[in-house]
């Protein structure tokens, strides 16, 4: 685990790359990186999120600088730049029920290739995926998800790399950051190795590849 | 009382102790207004929170404890929060007791669609489509038609949610049930006859002897 | 959610009944709960847990009482009595690798068919098993796992039933609660409600049947 | 120096800072003893901790902090705890660096049998299956016989463990790694010869010219 800085964390995605963002609605949403991002102006993003906020807010910033080519997440609704930019084809929207997107990014975290859900038989969402029946219940084969980056916002971290989220701030967070090649952490709060206590670390240290500095 | 606090505090009597229960936006989160006394109910956040409280007062809230649609809520004495993984493991692992939800068709069936309206409505399923399948019970809460329009119809047009149908439709004429599969027409609201109901609904509605006033 | 005393907790569970058993080795293993089901001479037990400790130690006094039927574990091997009982015929012993064992009980308890893990992919453990490829890897299809009653133990407790779990005496205990039709909680210190941080509690009140009161 | 020993002192040499590494019961956990000095690894317990430190001093122990075999441990500053499907998707998902394993057969490709002896020893496989086919690099240590009989072996005759072949065996007289899927003999051990490895060894290793001494 390495401590650098925001700019530093920004300047190691490449235009293109495929990150999966923490964050519902924002809220949780390592915004500081976001920010540098916009600020480095990284293109041809792919966003891996829950949502897409709304304009103005985390990921939104993003989508109304025109850097997201492709976005996978659950819910778009409260953010009409989003959808205007994926009705006019400038931006590809791949929607997929909450429940599957979470448990296919865990997939792709914890070395499954897939889990088997009854979300979405009997729907659009069942074109082109394999179906199993098992006792006699229909499933759709939902396959594993994995980024490139996994961008996490955390409360408290130490500066090993062990974090721990606040309240409703957790969500996606602890999930992507077990399914990305790099881990790349902000934190309200960066404390000394020792203070967490262990059972109240949610992302184990091992899995972060880098914590951005607070100033 | 208007039609969405006809539709709310009618949803709200079905709620018992214990149960644990997720709300949608709109209609359904104005239930909780209405909770009966002595009913203490879990209220889900989806993005990860049992024990969801009232909206706080000005300057109480905090930025990391909100509801699903992103506003600050308080949580009561008791509350857990979790990650997305496990919220929704509650709601596909038949550990939700109730989801109310809003809806914009639903079929004789009990078949629901209400995420989307191709070409014009795209905002994604959301939890709406893990909520519908893996709750053990599914409370649509609607107005009874749109600009008129009727929204229980003989068979969805809009895509649907989930092939699983859904248990009761309250709405500010009328509750509907699907006994055998088959909408069935269980109470009318106050001043509201049965001819009125069916005359505001597609779907053909099997309509029993004993068809009750709502109790509100 | 009920407070009940040990004695009615055991006594709700049947002769022939499905446990999911929390602990590693005994350590987080509800003990009382355990002691009582032996006292009350229950029988014909299908008992799934990591393991089966050793003689003398949480679910072995089960297995010395010759009160299981069949058991679901990884790992047995420091149990001879079990590997004593599983030659002779006494007991059936399905061997399961430990984290497919773990994901099949988390897939039964999160409304999943089951999983697509890689692990026993040409071995035995794959006999009589779907396989599937996704992207040119193979894995075997691991089914969902539920059982009629979850006993697990908790470091912290409250009377709504909130858990919370200490070091590692946590193991298999947040995932079996999840899993199983009746929940029965056992823990060292039950607290008024409140006094578990929401970011603290492991296993929601909402999903828990029993707790098991401290003399 | 006895067998254990050089093959526990020899793996220690592959550990670099920063790895997460799980050490199997038996040789594998004598790994531990020996890590170079600046060199600071996380252990991970399969049964739920990263972090694990030595073995408590008499009364300084709790009941809920023990490694995989249920006897006591203590952790070292910034451990974490998690249950066990967090574990195992630590072990499976790419996260875990390094395992050390024990093992009763290797065969010519690398392939492990370690989990049974038919009719006869039947533990049961634990995280041994989890372990060979997810961590990035698998190494088992072993002694090169048992009674005198090989256990590098042409293909095994126990069940194995994995598909997945393993990285490297060490033993008390040879490494032996599998570049192109081929055993073959890289480091002896002091004093010893690439004829008593060979005919030790039941399996065809590749010599190649440079096959060094194993430093210790």
């Amino acid at each position: 685990m390495k401590t650098i800085t925001v700019q530093e964390a920004a300047s190691m995605i490449p235009d293109g790359a495929s990150l999966m963002v923490g964050g519902f609605m924002g809220v949780g949403t390592p915004h500081r990186l976001i920010d540098e991002l916009v600020r480095q102006g990284r293109r041809d993003l792919i966003v891996i999120a829950n949502d897409n906020a709304k304009p103005g807010v985390g990921i939104g910033k993003l989508v109304d600088a025109g850097r997201v080519a492709r976005t996978i997440a659950s819910h778009i609704g409260l953010n009409p730049e989003t959808q205007r930019q994926m009705i006019s084809g400038q931006m590809a929207v791949d929607l997929v029920p909450q429940g599957t997107l979470i448990e296919r990014i865990r997939a792709g975290g914890y070395g499954l290739g897939g889990i088997l859900t009854p979300t979405g038989v009997g729907t659009v969402v069942e074109e082109g995926k394999r179906k199993i029946e098992i006792e006699g219940k229909a499933y759709l084969i939902e396959t594993a998800l994995r980024a490139d980056f996994a961008l996490v916002h955390a409360f408290l971290a130490d500066y090993t790399g062990n974090l721990s989220y606040a309240l409703t701030a957790r969500n996606f967070n602890p999930v992507i950051a077990m399914a990305a090649d790099t881990v790349i952490a902000t934190a309200d709060n960066i404390v000394p190795v020792g203070l967490i206590a262990p059972d109240h670390v949610v992302t184990p240290a091992a899995i972060v590849d880098y914590l951005v500095a607070n100033r | 009382m208007d039609a969405q606090a006809i539709i709310a505090k009618r949803i709200a009597r079905e709620l018992r102790s214990g149960m644990l229960v997720n709300l949608g936006i709109g209609i359904p989160t104005l239930v909780a207004n209405y909770l009966p006394e002595g009913v203490n109910v879990f209220f889900q956040s989806e993005n990860g929170l049992i024990g969801t409280g009232p909206i706080p007062e000005e300057g109480m809230g905090h930025p990391t404890l909100t509801d699903a649609g992103g506003s600050p809520v308080t949580a009561l004495p008791g509350a857990s929060t979790f990650d997305s993984a496990t919220s929704f493991g509650l709601i596909r692992g038949g550990h939700l007791d109730l989801t109310v939800l809003g809806g914009l068709q639903v079929d004789a069936q009990g078949h629901l669609a209400n995420w989307m309206i191709p070409g014009k409505m795209v905002p994604g399923m959301g939890g709406a489509m893990d909520l519908v399948t893996g709750a053990k019970r599914v409370i649509i809460a609607m107005q009874h038609t749109a600009k008129g329009k009727p929204k229980i119809l003989e068979k969805c047009t809009l895509p649907l949610t989930s092939a699983r149908p859904v248990d009761l439709v309250v709405s500010e004429m009328a509750v509907i049930g699907f006994p055998g599969g088959r909408a069935t027409l269980l109470e009318t609201a106050p001043g509201v006859s049965v001819d009125q109901v069916l005359a505001a609904t597609e779907a053909r509605l099997a309509t029993p002897e004993n068809v009750v006033e709502m109790p509100l």
